[in-house]
């Protein structure tokens, strides 16, 4: 097995797209090395590309964030104003793994890695975030919600890499917010995950909202119903309760080792409705 | 296939080693550097044991190749006490049986050195959720949140 | 020779303080070395090839082309190890046959469970060892498997020995059956009991297998050389059994085996056995060179020794007042692969707590296709108490009766008749009660959806062979050699105390080590909360040994009669009274003239430590239960223990904490997930969910001390006793809280949601 | 003659008998005797008994004296974990 550290996006491209499908990128590793431990990846080429600046960088871009896809769990957690503005996210990313895998972890790698259950992804769905990826025929976008295709799948081509995330500009009284469920506080794989992203209006009423929920589906979903479930209201019970029951109604999930189909079904619900109550007092706090 | 030639920092000697492109940087500090002090206990992420600094970092060694340790300074168990001097926590962890078997000990002492490095003020709640990456069988972590309040007060002079 | 030194009350200087232990600053700075951490020139890396199959017949093993690859030195496979006829010995905490213990470490006939041993390889490296077991070629006939114990029963169940019919039954049936010994205890007229019972509650209670979940992996390191020498270093809690198992296994004399102790990563019973020594020793007879094996945790889940997953039964009766009648149990547990569950122990103690006329308890050892069950600290018992500890807090719950009022009415004390045999010595079951009632967090205020429960444990305690030696040095300070490993870390410490207690000295000035097998002759292992009672007793031996000699040398060289020297604060004093006066003598001056005035001093004690005293324990837990989720918070927990004198209360307070932390672990997320295919589905620390830091409240303790008359400082073991209430104490208060009973392990948030839900839709 | 009684879980090993007077001088003839008369029983005897004698539990000591008055309990043996 080769290792090589390229120092710009060329060089990796070059190297990914020349290896005919035997290579992996190397951002963080705390997914990668434990699947080739257990046999379950067999690269012939690591690509590792956390020397390549682009991919490191938190800036505000056109009123909102660009974060590089290698940046650390850490790096963002400890980045005041982005958490400042996009809380939810760094909800998620703060659920990731312990201290020590959140030391290494990348965002890159938690959305590539294409878990249904990746803690860090609804929130971005959530927030409407772009992928932008680069290969041998250059730059391109998509939309978060569109990236992943199932578990284990995402729709890049050979070659391509993910090199950042914009996050779009929000305007005042926004806030958003992601709560997973596990049976322990801290260490688990999320059970079901629920992320609501939404804007208030100068008197109080949800303008705009996108919920996402996920590990109830081959992949994170974004749920139209449970969002309009809140806009035109001022997020009270009522609207709340229609929430919870669209997030129910959009979950697909499977039974396993983590919980079962309606314990799912269930508890997304109660996530979606408790992300939203954070979310909306976020959002009714003076920005 | 030729292994790398990585040259690095540990607990500030320079050292230079050998490893296999697929070699973490735990086996590379048990196996090549005779660091026998940082232990495994899962090799998946999950329990802390194998707990190092790497360029004031908190990370799994188990879940980090050898080969990205190049340039790195990394810090193991072997350098928390400076010469006959015991670092607080490592007092306090004695003086308060805050270790049994002492397999998760060193893994425990570097986190929570790391988390009084940017905390030297934590709650109880906030011991536990850093450390909530480290497991422990013995002790269910009473002793061990104790000496870690204990240390950080000693540690700020209270 | 059976030894029993009675306790003295007195005055002590060094027992019941809190010394800094002497492994102590070795484990701090990462010198303290565990299994993983030996190395030797030229060693080759072992691997283990393991079914992927729960039950199969093996119809061939094919080595060839993993002999041929280049780095593979040596490779065995089940024609490596002789057939064992039947034969049974007390090993550790159960009966093991020989039989068995071949072949549960390298399978012969059949694989029983996923992970079973087939061959293991030495190489030069561990990557040329993992493609040389991708080289070996198996050729199974896969059979029907089965591992719920309750299916494993019926008549129609696929068989895992077919030569095997149940113990314990007349007439001997006709037909073999999973079930390997079916045994009962009975006292009283039953029948007679639950006629005068006012109520009676039963129910039945399954509960999941759970793994000890030490976080070192089983290491060991062997070297063996042309003339049949073989040196070990392995991860264990008993090396000495590990010596008597590898020679049996090996055919091999037993002082021909040297095994030294590493520090052990955590044991809590199930570093009892052996599983890879036998095979690196013959791994390196082979190859002619050190064979290192490290389990990886996955191999630790798959193959190692969880305890039982079991079926509990149980029916009390009482009157209206509380006085229980009539109490009847039975016990259906997993023995794994290979006969020899805890059945027994969880029999003798389900009822043990309390004072019963007319009792039966009847336990079945099943076997099942998933790895031979090892002891899980006081194994069984927190199974069978599990039930018990429910249902008598039901009875309380529907006379109305405080739980702790209904278990003071029934509770054994001194002279009680338990139901499998002797009367109990004197205990502080009572003690514990009441303490744990008048304790503040017994009448603290309840929020919303909050609920306290109580339950009570109770385990034997057990003595064994045990060997020590005390040798003076020449400056005066004194090595003492252990033979009982120190699992938890502290009883090194203990050790030393005691004996600068004998000897009026310094702490510091007694150096405890743990001797390898060639050191001391032969040990028990640390089991049956045994170390500080067994070993206390023959350090306070060895001790007082030296002082006889001590005095019997001051006596020549101070030329007095022997009654006139006493001993005292370190010192050969004038024993007072008329006698001939002398000048006193201190450790070190004795010590520096010893080797001219007849050799060196030492003390041994070679013993089987008896008189062992039973712990008792009360547990108090508050939970809050999110009813949306069902996810079970703890938000109190205490516990009330009669330790009978805790020699270094630090020691006893962790053991104390750290056995409850692993029952709110059994009983709220830990549990082993098999496929439809037998399959484990969860062998890692992400999904086999142990507690972590951030999910637990400070765990208080509370030691209460009635001495255990049958040792000098009245020590009781101290180790099991606090894992055995907790299932229960939790159950209480969930039942407490939103008023279900749950009696299926673990009460995970899918398990608890669906209790709610279902409780609603019935109501509804 | 001792007085010795068996816990009830011996019970199939004995066709039922749980109590029955013996002359033993100590616990290695006791499990002798016990032997002969119950052949079903001498492969738990010395593996697997505890012996209570007046109260006090032995363990693995055959030599351990019973007086001709004593009060006698077979146990199963007592391990832990």
């Amino acid at each position: 097995m080769r290792y090589e550290a390229p120092k710009t996006l060329e060089q990796a491209i070059a190297l990914l797209s020349g290896a005919n499908g035997q290579a992996r990128v190397l951002a963080g590793g705390t997914d990668l090395l434990i699947q080739m431990r257990s046999g379950r990846a067999e690269p012939e080429l690591l690509v590792d590309i956390k020397a390549i600046p682009e991919m490191r960088s938190i800036v505000a871009e056109t009123g909102g964030y660009r974060v590089g896809a290698a940046v650390t769990c850490m790096e963002l957690i400890e980045n005041e104003a982005f958490a400042q503005a996009w809380p939810g996210i760094v909800d998620g990313v703060r659920l990731i793994g312990s201290i020590q895998v959140k030391g290494r972890a990348t965002m890159g790698g938690n959305l590539c890695n294409a878990s249904p259950a990746a803690d860090s992804v609804p929130a971005l769905i959530a927030a409407g975030a772009v992928v932008c990826i680069v290969g041998a025929q250059g730059r391109r976008e998509a939309l978060i919600e569109e990236f992943v295709a199932g578990p284990g799948k995402t729709t890049l081509a050979n070659g391509e890499l993910v090199v950042s995330f914009l996050l779009p500009r929000r305007g005042p009284h926004s806030g958003d917010a992601y709560l997973r469920f596990t049976p322990r506080t801290e260490m688990d794989i999320a059970v079901v995950g629920a992320a609501v992203n939404l804007t208030l209006d100068d008197t109080g009423v949800c303008s705009r909202a996108r919920v996402s929920l996920g590990a109830v589906a081959e992949r994170a979903l974004l749920v139209p119903e449970a969002a309009a479930a809140l806009i035109g209201t001022r997020v009270d019970e009522a609207a709340l309760k229609r929430l919870a029951a669209a997030a129910s109604a959009a979950c697909r999930p499977i039974d396993d080792k983590r919980g079962t189909k309606d314990f799912r079904i269930k508890v997304a619900g109660v996530m979606a409705q408790r992300a939203a109550e954070i979310a909306t007092e976020r959002a009714r706090r003076p920005s | 296939m030729a292994r790398h030639h990585v040259s690095a920092t540990v607990n500030g000697d320079g050292v230079e080693f050998l490893c296999e492109t697929g070699q973490t940087l735990l086996e590379a500090l048990r196996d090549e550097l005779r660091l026998t002090g940082t232990k495994e206990g899962c090799g998946t992420g999950d329990c802390g044991a194998c707990s190092v600094m790497v360029d004031g970092r908190l990370v799994c060694s188990c879940l980090m190749l050898a080969v990205e340790a190049e340039g790195k300074s990394i810090q193991t168990i072997e350098g928390m006490a400076v010469g006959e001097t015991l670092h607080p926590l490592q007092r306090k962890f004695i003086e308060h049986a805050a270790l049994q078997c002492g397999i998760c000990t060193p893994g425990i002492l570097i986190a929570a050195r790391s988390l009084l490095a940017r905390n030297p003020n934590p709650t109880e709640s906030e011991v536990r959720y850093w450390l909530a990456g480290n497991l422990c069988r013995c002790t269910g972590y009473h002793k061990i949140v104790e000496a870690v309040l204990d240390a950080a007060r000693e540690m700020r002079g209270g | 020779m059976s030894t029993m030194l009675k306790y003295q009350e007195r005055e002590l200087k060094i027992v019941g303080t809190r010394p800094l232990r002497p492994d102590g600053v070795d484990k701090v700075t990462g010198r303290a070395r565990f299994g993983a951490d030996y190395n030797l020139p030229g060693q080759l890396i072992g691997k283990v090839l393991r079914s992927p199959h729960a039950h199969a017949r093996i119809k061939s093993i094919d080595t060839s082309a993993a002999q041929a690859l280049p780095g593979v030195k040596a490779v065995v496979t089940r024609d490596d190890f002789a057939e064992m006829p039947d034969e049974y010995a007390a090993v550790g905490e159960l009966m093991i046959n020989f039989r068995d213990v071949t072949r549960n470490m390298m399978a012969r006939e059949k694989v029983l469970y996923d992970g079973h041993p087939l061959a293991a390889v030495a190489a030069v490296s561990e990557a040329v060892a993992r493609e040389a077991l991708a080289l070996i070629k198996v050729e199974y006939e896969v059979l029907p498997h089965v591992i719920d114990v309750v299916e494993a029963m019926q008549p129609g169940a696929p068989l895992l020995h077919e030569n095997q019919y149940t113990a314990g039954v007349k007439p001997k049936p006709d037909r073999p059956s999973n079930v390997a010994k079916r045994l009962e205890y009975a006292r009283g007229d039953l029948a007679a009991g639950f006629n005068e019972a006012d109520l009676i509650v039963e129910r039945e209670f399954n509960t999941k297998p759970v793994h000890q979940g030490y976080i070192e992996p089983q290491a060991c390191l062997a070297s063996c050389s042309e003339d049949g020498q073989a040196e070990l270093w392995t991860s264990t809690q008993g090396h000495f059994i590990v010596r008597a198992q590898c020679a049996k296994v090996l055919q091999m004399d037993v002082s021909k085996i040297r095994v030294t102790p590493t520090e052990i990563g955590g044991g809590f019973g199930g570093k009892n056995n052996i599983y890879s020594e036998a095979l690196a020793i013959a791994l390196s007879r082979k190859s002619h060179r050190p064979v290192k094996m490290v389990m990886t945790r996955e191999e630790v889940f798959r193959a190692t020794g969880p305890t039982s997953g079991a079926n509990v039964k149980v029916r009390i009766g009482c009157t209206r007042d509380g006085k229980i009648t009539a109490a009847e149990a039975e016990l259906n547990f997993q023995a794994g692969a290979f006969p020899g569950s805890s059945v027994n122990q969880a029999s003798m103690c389900a009822f043990t707590r309390y004072d019963l006329a007319n009792v039966r308890v009847v336990g079945n050892d099943v076997t099942v296709n998933r790895p031979k069950v090892a002891a899980y600290r006081a194994p069984g018992a927190p199974i069978a108490v599990f039930g018990v500890e429910s249902v008598i807090d039901e009875m309380a719950k529907k006379l109305g009766i405080d739980p702790i009022e209904f278990r003071l009415k029934n509770a054994a004390r001194e002279g009680t008749q338990t139901y499998y045999g002797p009367k109990l010595g004197p205990i502080g079951y009572i003690q514990t009660l009441e303490q744990a009632r008048a304790h503040p967090h017994y009448s603290a205020p309840l929020g919303p959806n909050q609920g306290r429960g109580i339950a009570t444990g109770f385990w034997f305690n057990i003595g064994n062979e045990t060997t020590c030696s005390l040798n003076l040095q020449e400056d005066g300070t004194l090595t003492l050699m252990l033979g009982t490993i120190d699992v938890a870390g502290g009883s090194r410490a203990s050790m030393a105390m005691m004996v600068a207690e004998e000897l009026g000295i310094e702490f510091e000035s007694v150096r405890p080590f743990v001797g390898d097998t060639s050191t001391l002759g032969f040990n028990f292992l640390t089991a049956g909360s045994r170390g500080t009672f067994a070993s206390g007793m023959a350090c306070v031996i060895a001790s007082r040994q030296v002082i006889e000699k001590l005095r019997q040398r001051v006596a020549k060289i101070r030329e007095v009669p022997l009654e006139a020297v006493a001993w005292k604060d370190g010192h050969a004093r004038p024993a007072g009274g008329n006698v001939a006066q002398f000048a006193p003598m201190s450790l070190a001056e004795i010590a520096k003239m010893a080797g001219k005035t007849g050799g060196t001093i030492a003390g041994h004690a070679e013993i089987n430590a008896q008189g062992a005293g039973p712990g008792f324990g009360t547990h108090i837990v508050d939970v809050e239960v999110d009813k949306q989720t069902g996810s079970v918070k703890i938000l109190r927990y205490t516990v009330v223990q009669d330790v009978g004198k805790a020699i270094h209360p630090a020691y006893v307070e962790g053991q104390l904490q750290g056995g409850a932390v692993q029952g709110i672990g059994w009983a709220l997320n830990e549990e082993y997930v098999y496929g439809d295919d037998g399959v484990l589905q969860n062998p890692g620390f992400l999904d086999y969910r142990v507690p972590v830091a951030s999910d637990l409240p400070f765990i208080d303790t509370v030691i209460v001390e009635v001495p255990n008359p049958n040792h000098p400082y009245g020590v009781r073991g101290c180790g099991e006793v606090p894992i055995i209430p907790p299932l229960a104490a939790i159950a209480n208060a969930i039942e407490n809280a939103i008023g279900l009973r749950l009696c299926q392990l673990p009460f995970s948030p899918p398990r608890v949601l669906k209790a709610i839900d279902d409780a609603a839709a019935a109501k509804g | 003659m001792a007085r010795i009684a068996l816990a009830s879980n011996l019970a199939p090993y004995t066709d039922g008998v749980l109590e029955l007077e013996l002359e033993v001088a100590n616990v290695r003839q006791l499990f002798q005797a016990l032997g002969e008369r119950y052949p079903e029983l001498r492969v738990h005897l010395e593996a697997g008994l505890a012996v209570a004698i007046d109260g006090e539990i032995y363990q693995d000591a055959l030599l351990q004296p019973i007086a001709h008055d004593s009060e006698v309990i077979l146990i199963t043996k007592i391990a832990g974990g």
